[in-house]
C-alpha cells in the first residue's frame, strides 16, 4: 500500500491555490529585478487542486503510527498524550498572528506567558532563571556548553576544554560538545549502570568545563552518587549540566538544581506534553543556577512594574542563539500544561510514569535479560541477547512488536547495553495497555524460541514489508526527478 | 489537576504496586537519596479547569495587537496561508508522532521529508536537502559548519547586509571555534562583489551573502557566484523561499549553499516561532548536510519506501564526530510548506511573488512621496525597502499603530545609527487599499 | 473564481469532450431545450479570494455579540465543551464521509452510531435508539407520528409548558393528517397530573410533557407515568439530556418515548443549529422509530461488525409507507455528542448538571433579593428559572447587554401576556463572580 | 481489524473531563430536586481518559471511506470535495458561540449571511423567495409541500391531496407526501426515461396537489419535456415541486423558476460543497415563487434600512418548522462556497459535473448495460444484467469495487433500472481517477466474466469482510450491554 508521490499527481496547468487579482497596476518583472536573476525556470513543484493535496496528505497521515494511533513506548522520547486544549491555545489569533517585532507595548500577552513559563521553569527545575530560545533539546545542550564556556572564560579559566560524557549518554551530548569546540572525554558506567566514581575520578582535571548528565540516566536509573558526582566534578572546577530529557520522572519529586547542577536543559516536547510533530518543533528550555545568569543568551524578559520588555543589554551574554525568542507556540502549549496541572498534578505524572515503568519491567523481565535487576524511573532497557542467541535480533522484535499495533521500544540505545529495547511507556497509558504491551513481548519471546523466522520476517501487517535501508544508505536517492 | 490525562485508576495503581512488590508509590523513589528529594510542593499557580485555562489564555492572547495592519519584516512576514495547510498539520497522526525511526510504520513523515527535499531543492537549485532546520539563523549556522569541515579554511566572510541577528547567532556558534567571523562592509546597502575580491585567499571558508538581503536588495549573485565559482570557499547565500519565485534560484548562479527561512511558505508568525530553517547543498556536499535525510529505497517485496539514510552523518552513529548535533528538528514546519509548495504549485509562487514586488514598489513610491520620506538605499528590491524619515522611526511606529498600522520597523533597533529609519514589509496580503491608508496616515503623522 | 476545487486542465476537458463525441462543453446541455437554458450569468457578486474572503467573514462574524457573559436558555444552552470534541469532528474521514451505505467502509461512523444508540438509551432509561433526528421540535414531531401510528388514535395531548416553539413546529407537522393538537393547561407553570386524568379516553394518541419544561421546571414525571402507565396513549417527555445526570430517566418513570434536544452535549450554539434530535423508545417500539439505526452482526469471517439495519422502516425501502421521511440526519452532531458523553463520564455529567443546579440556586437567590423581582412559578427547577420584573423584560435585557450580560430571554417574545418576565439558564459554565456581577448590574439597572 | 466498542474501553473510577471545582455553595440535591426524581442509577456511560478517547475516536475514522480519502461516485449524493476554508469559517467564534436568542441587534453579521444566502440562492434557482429553515433535503420536501397545502387551501381549493410523483423518484419524495398527509400517486417514465406524458396526463386530476420532480432526474437525464409537464400540471391546478438534489447539473445553465417549478427543495449539502458529515448535518432550503411566498414559514428575515430582523408576523404562515432558524452554521460553509466561486464558478462546476459524467459514462458504456444511450447530465445509471447473467449481482460488483480503494456508486436505485449503478462522478475528480476507476469497473467486468466467485466472495482488503445484513435486521442488537 505505497501512495504516489505528490510530483506524480501533477498534471501541467491545473492549480490549488486560490489568490487575489493583484490591485496594484501591473509592471513587467524585468523593470523591476536586476538582469541576469530574472527567475528562468519555475521550480518543479506539483501541480495538484486542493482535494488532491487533501487527499494525499490524508493518506500518508494515515500510514504513520503515533501517540494518538496507539502505543509508542520509544524509550527517553516520552512519547505522551499531547492534549486537544493545548493545540487550540496555540492557535489563538492573538498568538499564532503576532509578530515577533511588534512594539513590546502591543505583545504583552505574549510576554507574560514567556516571562511566567521562565518562572515555572525554573521552580520545577529548581534552578534561578530559564531562558525559553532553544528549540530542541541538542539547541540546549549546545546553549548549555557555551553559558559553561562563557562563564569558564569569565574567570579567565582558559584552558577547560574538555567535556566529560558517560558512555551511556545521548548522542546529542557529544555531538553538542564539539560543535561547541569542546573535547569529548567518555566516562564509563559501572556495574549498576551509573557513572563509575574511580573512572570520573581519573578523569576529571583543570581542563574538565563540565560534565553532562542524564538524571534517570538512559538506562532508566537514578544516580544515587550524585552527590559525590557532583562534588567530584565541582571540586575540580567543573560545572554540572543536566541533560532534561528524562524529566518526566522527577517532577515535584527532586529536582536537579538540588541535586548540583549547574545548568539544565528540558525537552518540553517530551515532559510538557507538547507533540513531537514527527520529528519538531520542540523546545528546549536552558535553565542556569546564579552564577551562570549573566551569560544566558539575548533577550531576555524582564518585568518592570506591570509592564514586560525584552532586555537586550547584557554584557556577559553569549549572544543570540535563535532569529527570534524560541519556540513560542511550542511554549504556550507546554503553558498550558503546567497550568492544567498545577504542582500535584505534575506530581503525579512522574509518580505515574515511574510506576508504569516498574509495573511493565516486572511483566518483562523473566523472559528478557535485564542487565540491572531493580526498581527503575519512568523507563527501563532490556537487552535482547537471549533471544539474539536464538537467531533474532532486536530490530526483528521491534520488527515484529509493529504488527501488533504498537511501536517499538528504542532499539540499540543506549549503546552500553547489547541488543538493547529501551522502554518508556509514560503516564498516559492505562495498565490495559501496559497488559497488551507484556503479552505482545512475551509472545514474541515465544516465537523467538520456537519460529524465529517468523520473528525475523516481520512486519506482515505494515503499509509496507522491510525496508532495505543498507541500499537506501549505499545508493541514496534523496529527490524525485522528472522522467523525461 | 489533569487527571484526565491519566487513565490509571486508583486501584489499578494498588495491583501495579503490588506486582512490583511495594506497597506505596513513594517506594518508588527510594534511589533517590532521601536529602535530595523535595520536601515542599512546587511552587505553582493551583491547576485550572479547561474551560478557565481557556478563557485565561484567551485573555493574554487579546493582550497581543493582531489587528493592525501588517507592514512588518525583518525575517518574519505576513504571507497567506491556504486553510488547507493547518487541516493537514491537525491530522494527529502528523504531530503526535515522532523522528520516523521505524520506517514501515512511519511512511507518511518519510514520504512528506522525501517530497519536501525534493520541492527545496527545486525550489533553490541544489541538489540535495534535509528534513528541516531549526530556523535561518541556526541554517546559516550548519552552512558555516559544513564550510569549515569541507574547506578546512577558517575565515567566514558575511556580509554585512545579511540580517543583524543572523550574524549574532553565527558570531555565538563561531565562539570557541576555530575560526574567525569576518563580516564584509556594505555599499549601499550592499556587497561590493569587487571589494570582496581582494578579500579572499586559501583561508576563506565561505562567503555568506542573503538576498534579498536585510534591507530588502537584491544582492549581486551573479557576480558574486562568478568570483567564487575558482574559489575553493562555499559560497552560502541565505534566501527568501517566496522571492525565489521569480528571482533566480541562487544554485544556479553559484551557490554551494543555500539556506533561509522558510516561515513565508504556510508556518504563520507565532512570535517568532517555531520557524523552518531549510538547506539545499550541490551534490558533493551531500555527505556533509546536517540532520535528518529521506532516501528512496524498497521493501521485502520490492515496493517504493522511504527510510532516513546516510545516519552515520548523525549524532546518534557519530556522535561527536557528527556533522551536526541536531536531532529534534521542525519537522511539521516542514510539512506546513510542503502543503503551501503543493498547493501553490509553480504559478502560485511566482504569483505571489510578482505581487509582493508589485505592491512593495507601489507602497514605496507612496511613501516617498511624502515630504521629508526618502529612500535610504537605491537599488533593485524585493518585498522590503528601507526609508529615510525626518523624524526618529520609534517615534512614527508608535504614532502609526495608533492608527491602525504596523508601518515598519525601527531600524534603531538593530543599528544604532539607524534610528531614523524605517524598514517596510509588503507581501500580497496588502491591498491598495491598506497601502494607501498607510500613506494617508503617514503623511499626517510625519506632517504633524 | 474556485479553479482550484476544479483539477481538470483545459487540455483535459478537450480529451474528455473528444472521447465523448463532442467539440463544445455547450452541446452537452442539448437536452435542454434551447428557450430554457439560462441567458444572462446569475446575478451574484464577483468571487472573492481565499484571504479576501476569509476577512469579510470575519468582519460579519465580529458583528455579532458572543462576548456578553450569557445567561440565555430556552432551548439551547452555554454548556462546556471539552477541546477535544472538535479534534475529532475536523478528522474528515467523518465529516466527509456519508450515510454508512457500504458497511465495509463504513464501520467508523457505523461504530459511533452503535455507540450513541448505547449511551443515549442509558441516559434516557429506554433500550432502542436511532443515529438522530434534526432537532428537538422535529423529534416530537417523529414521537406524534409513532404514537399516531401505534394508537390509531388521532389525539395529541401537549402540556402547555412544553418550548412554545416546539408546540409550534408540531403544530405544522400535524396540520393536514388525522391528528388533533390540544394543549393542557398548566398551573404555576406546570401540568397537573390530576387535571390530565379527566382529559384522557381511548382517543388519545400520546401526552407530551418537557422536564424541565420551558419554565425550567421539574415535571411530576413519577405521577403522569403512573397515570399513564394504564392507559393506550404513549407517554412522551422531552428531556433535557444534562439535566438526566441528576434527574432520574424518564424512561424508568414510565416514558414510552423521550426525546430532546442534544446541543448541549458538545454540538455548540451555532446561532441555532445544526442541533441533535435524540430518542430513545422501548423495546416494542423498535420497529417504529424513525430514520438510521446500527445494529451489530458479524462478517464473513466472523468478526463482530456493524450495519444499518431495519431498513424496511425506511423511505428508500418502503418510500411512502416508510415511518418517516428522514434521510440526511445530524450524523456528526451525533458523533460530537458521543465525544462528549465519552470524556464526560457518568461523573463528569453529574458534576455538570449539579454544578447547573447549584448556579442556578445562588443565581435565582441572588436576582430575587432585588427589590421588584420574583419568581414567577414556584416548584422545583433545574438550570433555567423564570422572574418578575418591575419593568418590561426587553428593556432591561437591552440595558443588561449594555453591561456585558445577556441575562435572559423576555418571555414576551414566547407568550404575548408574558413581557415583564425574564427567563434566566445558568450553566456550569458561569462563575460565582459572574453570577454576583449579574446581580449587581441587575440591581443597577432594576433600581434606575 | 475491528476495534473495541468505547465501553469496552472504561474503567471505573477513570475520568475523561476536566471540571472547575464549583464555586458556588455545594447543597444536598435531594434538597433542590423534587423526591422521587433523584436519579437512582448513572447512565451506563463509559469511563476513559481523554486520551483513550482520541485514539478510539481516530482508529474508528481510520475505518470509514470518505471524500478525502478517494473517490466517492455516489449517485444522487454529489459526494464534491468539501472546502477547508468552508470549516474554518462556520467555526469563527462570532458565529460558533452565537446564541439564537440574543437581541437581533447583537447578531446583525449572522442575519445578513442568511439575508444574502436567501437571495443568492433565489438568484440561482430562479425563485422568488427563499427560506433557509428546513435542514436537509426531506425537510425541505414535507416544508414544499405544506407551502403547496397551505397555498390550496388558501384558495379554498380543499380536495388537492394527491401528490405525483415518478417512478423513479427518491424515496423522500413519497415518503414525504405521506408525512405531510397527502396520497401518492405513481407516474410512468417512458422509454426514453423520463416522465411518460400520456401516463401523467392520465393521472392529473382535480385532485392533484402537485408533482414531484427531480431534473436531471435520478437517471440523471434532463427531462427534455418538463415545458409539457409543467402546462400539464399546472393547467390541472396542480404546483410543480422541484426535488434540487441534482442541482449540481444545472448550476448557471437553466433555472427550475424559469422552467416552470414553483417550489424548490436545495441540497447545500450536496450542490454547496458542505459536508455529509457521515449522514449529515445538511442544509435543505426552499425556494418558491410569489404566490407561495405569503406561507413560507416563520421566522423570515427581513431588511429595513440597514437592519436585519426576524420576522414572525405573517397571518399565512405554514408555522415553525425548526427548534430555530435551520443549519445555520452548515448555511454559512454553502454562503462561502458562493462567495469563493461567484457565478463563473458555479457555472463551471456544472459544466465540468456534466462532463466528468458523459465521460465516464463513454468509458463505461460497452462493458456495463446502459438502458438510455444518450448525453448524461451529472450522473448516469448503468445496468449490471449482464453480469448478473454471469452469476455476479450490482451488489457484488459493489464489494469489489472497495478492493480498488473506490466507493462504489449507489446501487439499485433508481428502483427502475434492474440492477442499477448509479454514478455520480462530481467535478471535484480529475480526469485521472475517472480513468482509474474506469479500469476498475472493465477489470471486474471481466473477472464477471471469467472468474465471477472472485467477485462474489467480495470485498478482500477492507477493515471487515462483507457483512451479514440479513442476520442483523432479523436479530436484532442494537446497543451494547454490559456483560453481566
Ligand atoms: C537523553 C536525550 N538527550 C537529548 C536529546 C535531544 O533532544 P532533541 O531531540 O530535542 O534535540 C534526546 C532526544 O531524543 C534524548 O533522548
Ligand atoms: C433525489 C434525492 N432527493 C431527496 C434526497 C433527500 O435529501 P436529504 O438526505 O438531505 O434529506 C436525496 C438524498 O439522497 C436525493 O438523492
Amino acid at each position: 500500500m505505497t501512495t504516489p508521490l505528490i510530483f506524480e499527481r501533477s498534471m501541467p496547468g491545473r492549480i490549488g491555490f486560490s489568490l487575489a487579482e493583484c490591485d496594484v497596476p501591473r509592471k513587467e518583472l524585468k523593470e523591476l529585478l536586476p538582469e541576469g536573476q530574472v527567475r528562468s525556470q519555475p521550480p518543479g513543484w506539483p501541480e495538484v487542486s486542493e482535494g488532491s493535496v487533501i487527499r494525499h496528505y490524508l493518506k500518508l497521515s494515515q500510514m504513520n503510527h503515533s501517540v494518538d494511533s496507539g502505543f509508542y513506548p520509544l524509550g527517553s522520547c516520552t512519547m505522551k498524550y499531547n492534549p486537544k486544549i493545548n493545540e487550540d491555545m496555540a492557535r489563538l489569533g492573538g498568538f499564532a498572528k503576532l509578530h515577533p517585532l511588534v512594539p513590546e507595548t502591543y505583545s504583552q500577552g505574549a510576554l507574560k506567558m514567556m516571562y511566567d513559563l521562565e518562572h515555572y521553569l525554573a521552580e520545577i527545575t529548581g534552578m534561578d532563571a530559564v531562558s525559553l530560545q532553544p528549540v530542541a533539546g541538542a539547541h540546549g545542550e549546545f546553549v548549555g556548553l557555551k553559558l559553561i564556556a562563557a562563564y569558564h572564560r569569565s574567570r579567565g579559566d582558559d584552558k577547560r576544554t574538555t567535556v566529560l560524557v558517560p558512555d551511556s549518554a545521548h548522542g546529542t551530548n557529544p555531538a553538542s560538545a564539539a560543535l561547541s569546540g569542546m573535547k569529548v572525554v567518555e566516562v564509563d558506567s559501572n556495574c549498576d549502570g551509573e557513572v563509575c566514581l574511580d573512572d570520573l575520578r581519573s578523569k576529571v582535571d583543570d581542563t574538565v568545563a563540565a560534565l553532562m548528565l542524564t538524571n534517570p540516566n538512559t538506562l532508566g536509573l537514578f544516580e544515587r552518587n550524585i552527590c559525590e558526582i557532583a562534588d567530584i566534578v565541582h571540586e575540580a572546577g567543573g560545572l554540572l549540566y543536566y541533560d532534561g530529557a528524562n524529566a518526566n520522572a522527577i517532577l515535584g519529586i527532586v529536582r536537579p538544581g538540588d541535586t548540583g547542577f549547574d545548568v539544565v536543559h528540558l525537552n518540553l516536547h517530551k515532559t510538557f506534553s507538547t507533540p513531537h510533530g514527527g520529528g519538531g518543533p520542540g523546545s528546549g528550555p536552558v535553565g542556569v543556577n546564579k552564577k551562570l545568569v549573566p551569560f544566558l543568551p539575548v533577550p531576555r524578559i524582564v518585568k518592570d512594574k506591570e509592564q514586560y520588555r525584552f532586555d537586550y543589554d547584557l554584557p556577559e551574554t553569549i549572544g543570540k542563539v535563535h532569529s527570534f525568542y524560541g519556540n513560542f507556540a511550542v511554549n504556550v502549549r507546554a503553558y498550558t500544561y503546567i497550568r492544567m496541572l498545577g504542582a500535584k498534578g505534575l506530581k503525579r505524572v512522574s509518580e505515574d510514569a515511574v510506576l508504569n515503568a516498574n509495573y511493565l519491567q516486572a511483566l518483562l523481565k523473566k523472559d528478557y535479560h535485564l542487565d540491572y535487576d531493580r526498581l527503575c524511573m519512568h523507563e527501563f532497557v532490556l537487552s535482547g541477547k537471549k533471544q539474539k542467541a536464538q537467531g533474532v535480533r532486536t530490530l526483528d522484535i521491534a520488527k515484529r512488536l509493529l504488527d501488533f499495533g504498537v511501536h517499538p521500544p528504542t532499539v540499540y540505545f543506549p549503546l552500553i547495553i547489547e541488543e538493547a529495547l529501551m522502554i518508556e511507556p509514560t503516564e498516559t497509558e492505562g495498565k490495559e495497555t501496559l497488559d497488551y504491551f507484556a503479552d505482545a513481548m512475551l509472545q514474541i519471546a515465544k516465537e523467538a524460541k520456537e519460529d524465529p523466522d517468523k520473528v525475523t520476517g516481520a512486519p506482515y501487517n505494515t503499509p509496507v514489508s522491510r525496508l532495505d535501508e543498507v541500499g537506501a544508505a549505499r545508493n541514496p536517492i534523496l529527490r524525485w526527478h522528472k522522467e523525461e | 489537576m489533569g487527571k484526565h490525562y491519566l487513565p490509571n485508576t486508583d486501584e489499578q495503581r494498588r495491583e501495579m504496586l503490588a506486582a512490583v512488590g511495594l506497597e506505596k508509590v513513594e517506594e518508588l523513589f527510594k534511589d533517590i537519596p532521601q536529602g535530595l528529594r523535595q520536601k515542599d510542593e512546587t511552587k505553582l499557580p493551583p491547576p485550572m479547569a479547561e474551560a478557565v485555562l481557556s478563557s485565561h489564555l484567551n485573555k493574554l492572547a487579546s493582550k497581543n495587537n493582531v489587528a493592525a495592519v501588517n507592514f512588518l519584516g525583518g525575517g518574519i512576514y505576513d504571507h497567506f496561508a491556504p486553510a488547507a495547510i493547518n487541516h493537514i498539520l491537525t491530522r494527529s497522526e502528523f504531530y503526535t508522532a515522532y523522528t520516523p525511526y521505524q520506517p514501515e510504520v512511519s511512511q507518511g513523515t518519510l514520504q512528506v521529508i522525501f517530497e519536501f527535499q525534493t520541492m527545496i531543492a527545486e525550489l533553490t537549485g541544489t541538489n540535495v536537502s534535509n528534513a528541516s532546520l531549526y530556523d535561518g539563523a541556526t541554517a546559516l549556522n550548519e552552512a558555516a559548519i559544513i564550510a569549515l569541515n569541507t574547506t578546512r579554511a577558517s575565515r567566514i566572510l558575511v556580509a554585512e547586509s545579511m540580517h543583524p541577528w543572523y550574524r549574532q547567532v553565527l558570531a555565538t556558534a563561531l565562539e570557541g571555534l576555530d575560526a574567525q567571523l569576518e563580516v564584509l562592509p556594505m555599499e549601499e546597502g550592499r556587497l561590493n562583489a569587487d571589494k570582496l575580491a581582494d578579500n579572499l585567499d586559501k583561508d576563506v571558508a565561505a562567503v555568506m551573502v542573503q538576498s534579498p538581503n536585510f534591507f530588502g536588495l537584491v544582492e549581486d549573485l551573479p557576480a558574486l557566484g562568478k568570483l567564487l565559482s575558482e574559489q575553493k570557499a562555499l559560497f552560502v547565500v541565505s534566501a527568501d523561499p517566496i522571492s525565489l519565485g521569480i528571482l533566480e534560484a541562487p544554485g544556479n548562479l553559484g551557490a554551494d549553499v543555500v539556506i533561509g527561512e522558510g516561515q513565508g511558505m504556510g508556518v504563520g508568525q507565532n512570535y517568532g516561532g517555531p520557524l523552518l530553517g531549510f538547506m539545499g547543498v550541490t551534490d558533493k556536499l551531500t555527505r556533509r548536510i546536517p540532520g535528518r535525510v529521506a532516501g528512496q529505497t524498497t521493501d521485502s517485496k520490492g515496493r517504493r519506501g522511504y527510510v532516513l539514510t546516510l545516519q552515520t552523518r548523525e549524532q546518534h552513529i557519530r556522535r561527536e564526530k557528527a556533522t551536526s548535533n541536531i536531532c529534534s528538528n521542525q519537522a511539521l514546519c516542514a510539512l506546513a510548506a510542503s502543503v503551501y509548495m503543493s498547493l501553490m504549485g509553480p504559478q502560485g509562487l511566482k504569483e505571489v511573488a510578482t505581487q509582493c514586488l508589485l505592491k512593495a514598489d507601489y507602497a514605496r513610491e507612496l511613501f516617498t512621496g511624502i515630504k521629508g520620506v526618502e529612500v535610504l538605499y537605491s537599488g533593485h528590491y524585493f518585498k522590503e525597502f528601507a526609508l529615510k524619515l525626518p523624524v526618529p522611526a520609534a517615534s512614527v511606529v508608535e504614532k502609526m499603530v495608533e492608527k491602525g498600522f504596523f508601518i515598519g520597523i525601527d531600524m534603531g533597533r538593530f543599528y544604532p545609527d539607524m534610528e531614523n529609519n524605517l524598514l517596510v514589509a509588503v507581501t500580497e496580503q496588502r491591498t491598495k487599499e491598506e497601502i494607501e491608508a498607510a500613506a494617508k496616515a503617514l503623511q499626517e503623522v510625519i506632517g504633524a
